[in-house]
């Protein structure tokens, strides 16, 4: 069986389109890179200044000043630009950016989300974040389903300070893929072996049951 | 297509042309017609595509840049700064035939970068106390007031660039550069006509000033 | 004697400083160039894109994508740079300009100034005008004492549609200098001949006369 | 000092610090320290400027950028998009020995545009719907709400280049540009570590970011 997270970002990755501008979020959504489809052309934007991003260096080609909005050292493609943070966010409030991958802490059935801060113990800041998600085409959550402990993520409303209100469109788990309508979370796909029940119960808020559910593979 | 592709963005001037309809709201970068795409406004005349809205500077001169459409009566409203240099505008607008929207000049370059970088809007003091005032809302930030002006889009955008990769990233020359960088983030579709079209990966990464997703479509100039 | 416009044109340039960032208006205000002291350095501001503004160029070195803001060729000097109109308007309204020189149609005792348009007969635009005279540390207006047919320039208040309201700092004519004050235009300088009788009688708006005024060569 | 001199805009490092005044409000160019004029964030930790109010990206690590001015307990004050890599700026942020404004990065950046532009500030839609919004205007264009954001000025910029010319005029180079243009527009006294400095007039007017005359003095990184 797949890993949850290759599972997760396998599934984000057959989202995108050729031609797409996509920004994806420190960790996880990184890996989704790994998995686009050959015939799929994206440009990947580093919100730190640059558009192109390309894969990790090759052992003694790293060049310090070149690196990703997580601090990793990365390359640029043939192709690739640079500009400052102001082009760098225009791009992104533009609506220039076609998907944005992110993780959350929380996600609700409103398409609000949750993944700056946990008020008293975490407070990294919101960096890129509410940028990004306000002002991207597409927000795809891509996340594991539930905390560590087994805790709910998808939410009926979110209990943490908000990255912005009503701007997720879909949510990616390892147990399946949610769309975000006005009506509510609508199940898209289940992951293999994973039943209705079984999302259901490890989701706080009530998702929608279409007729036809695809298999997320 | 404004991301990297399988497909090529650059494209025959006819293939571009067949893309503007009439009665659409062009951009098109220049100054004096210095960084005007004169290739593709000869185009939109011999194809006689009009009642359009232009956003121009400028209609400079009566041969020359966006003066040509003036003078070809495809224009029915243009948006701009300045329009002293081409005395057939003045003449259409005084007898009724073509309307001007006059903007000052600071203001219509930010006005397109608003649209382009999705700002609601933007304050600035430019035309406090004018005409320019007329129907915009007035807001005090400490003490001081401003004035409210908000983003300006359109369907197309024609620009003139230098050096054009086959991404689409752009490179210009001198006073070339002027409104296109700025319109190149504010249309649909945006159309470049280059002097020079280059291999991607051969500009340095650092010189680019448009960004290659910005564009759709890059004819020879 | 000196011919007016030398004399105007001349006057201003004294005004510019050691480093100043200075635009001069189409026209006269083009001539103020000619009559920078030699240990004053300045950097010609040009709108349509580019900073270090040079001389026309020599016969044979023209180039057509090298103009100033009046479809001038001209020629950028070593040092100089080109930008897009968003950032030269930005230099502009951002207080980086130190003077401004611009013609003018009428100007006022409270620092009005109307240059831009006369209602039903000339409507040229305001191009970059009304960004210069409400962006620009200090406005100089530089002309004409009074119209072609003797009628006054410097008026109580402006007729024609204003340009910006109260951003005029100094008036420069053939036959004096004036200076916008709280209070109203304070005469600080004559010109050689030019009495305070004569000066005032070609003046709509009344001047205020110091105990010394200065001579204007 | 920011225009075209006779006196030279090139100085020692000893005079540039000089400039720079216990309390003052300091821009820093960088993104968790790429861009970050290391020399001079040195500079100010030897001489122990403190009581600052530093604004930057980020606080970026412990033993780099910004992040050595909090090690060294020299900032009364961070305003910046994120502190998550250098756990000294949490853990004095907690205990109260420091404060902390978080702001969005592209927020930031505009913000810093704004009063370098003259701006009296802009419409975002970013940080709508959360804790951003707090204490701000919210303006309502064309059925859609933006918050009013405003201009974010300092007294001295600290920036780095690849390279600058004489006159100050800058190229930087790859991710070390990020907010270094914008922060160059936006303070009185404008300080460049450049790690080459080239005679005026070497570089081509096109290629420069950033015109010389927001420059008052270049210091050799």
């Amino acid at each position: 069986m797949t890993a949850p997270r290759e599972l997760i970002v396998k599934r984000v990755a057959r989202f995108l389109k050729d031609g797409d501008v996509v920004n994806l979020g420190i960790g996880m959504p990184t890996l989704v890179a790994n998995y686009v489809p050959e015939d799929v052309h994206i440009v990947l934007h580093s919100e730190n200044g640059f558009l192109g991003l390309g894969p990790n260096p090759k052992p003694g080609e790293e060049d310090p000043q070149v690196i990703n909005a997580g601090g990793q050292l990365v390359t640029i493609l043939p192709g690739g630009c640079c500009f400052d943070s102001a082009m760098s966010f225009g791009i992104i409030r533009g609506g220039h950016v076609n998907v944005s991958v992110l993780g959350a802490l929380e996600v609700d059935e409103e398409g609000n989300l949750a993944n700056w801060m946990v008020p008293g113990k975490l407070v990294p800041g919101m960096g890129g974040a509410m940028d990004l998600v306000a002002g991207a085409k597409t927000v795809i959550v891509a996340m594991e389903h539930t905390t560590k402990n087994g805790e709910p993520k998808i939410l009926k409303k979110c209990r943490l300070p908000l990255t912005a209100a009503k701007e997720v469109n879909i949510i990616v788990t390892e147990l399946g893929v949610m769309e975000v309508t006005p009506e509510g979370l609508v199940l898209k796909e289940l992951a293999p072996g994973v039943t209705v029940d079984e999302i259901q119960s490890k989701t706080e808020a009530k998702l929608i049951i279409p007729e036809v559910i695809g298999s997320m593979e | 297509m404004k991301g990297w592709f399988r497909l090529k963005k650059v494209v025959s001037r006819e293939e571009a042309l067949s893309h503007i309809k009439e009665g659409q709201t062009i951009m098109i970068g220049g100054f004096l017609a210095v960084g005007t795409p004169e290739t593709l406004v000869d185009g939109i005349i011999e194809k006689r595509i009009g009642n359009l809205t232009v956003i121009n500077n400028d209609t400079a001169f009566v041969d020359k840049g966006t003066g040509k459409l003036v003078v070809n009566r495809l224009i029915k409203k243009f948006i701009g700064s300045h329009i002293g240099t081409n005395p057939e505008t003045g003449k259409q607008m005084h007898a009724g035939e073509l309307e001007v929207e006059l903007i000052p000049q600071g203001t219509l370059a930010e006005r397109i970068r608003s649209a382009g970088v999705g700002f609601g809007g933007f304050l600035t003091p430019t035309g406090l106390g004018t005409v320019v005032e007329k129907g915009k809302q007035k807001i005090e930030i400490n003490g001081k007031t401003y004035l409210l002006e908000l983003p300006l889009r359109a369907d197309v955008a024609l620009l003139k660039a230098a050096k054009a990769d086959e991404s689409g990233n752009l490179i210009y020359y001198r006073a070339a550069r002027n409104f296109n960088p700025l319109m190149a983030m504010a249309a649909d579709l945006v159309i470049v006509e280059a002097d020079e079209i280059v291999p991607k990966g051969s500009l340095d990464p650092d010189e680019i000033v448009t960004p290659g997703i910005f564009v759709d479509m890059i004819v020879k100039g």
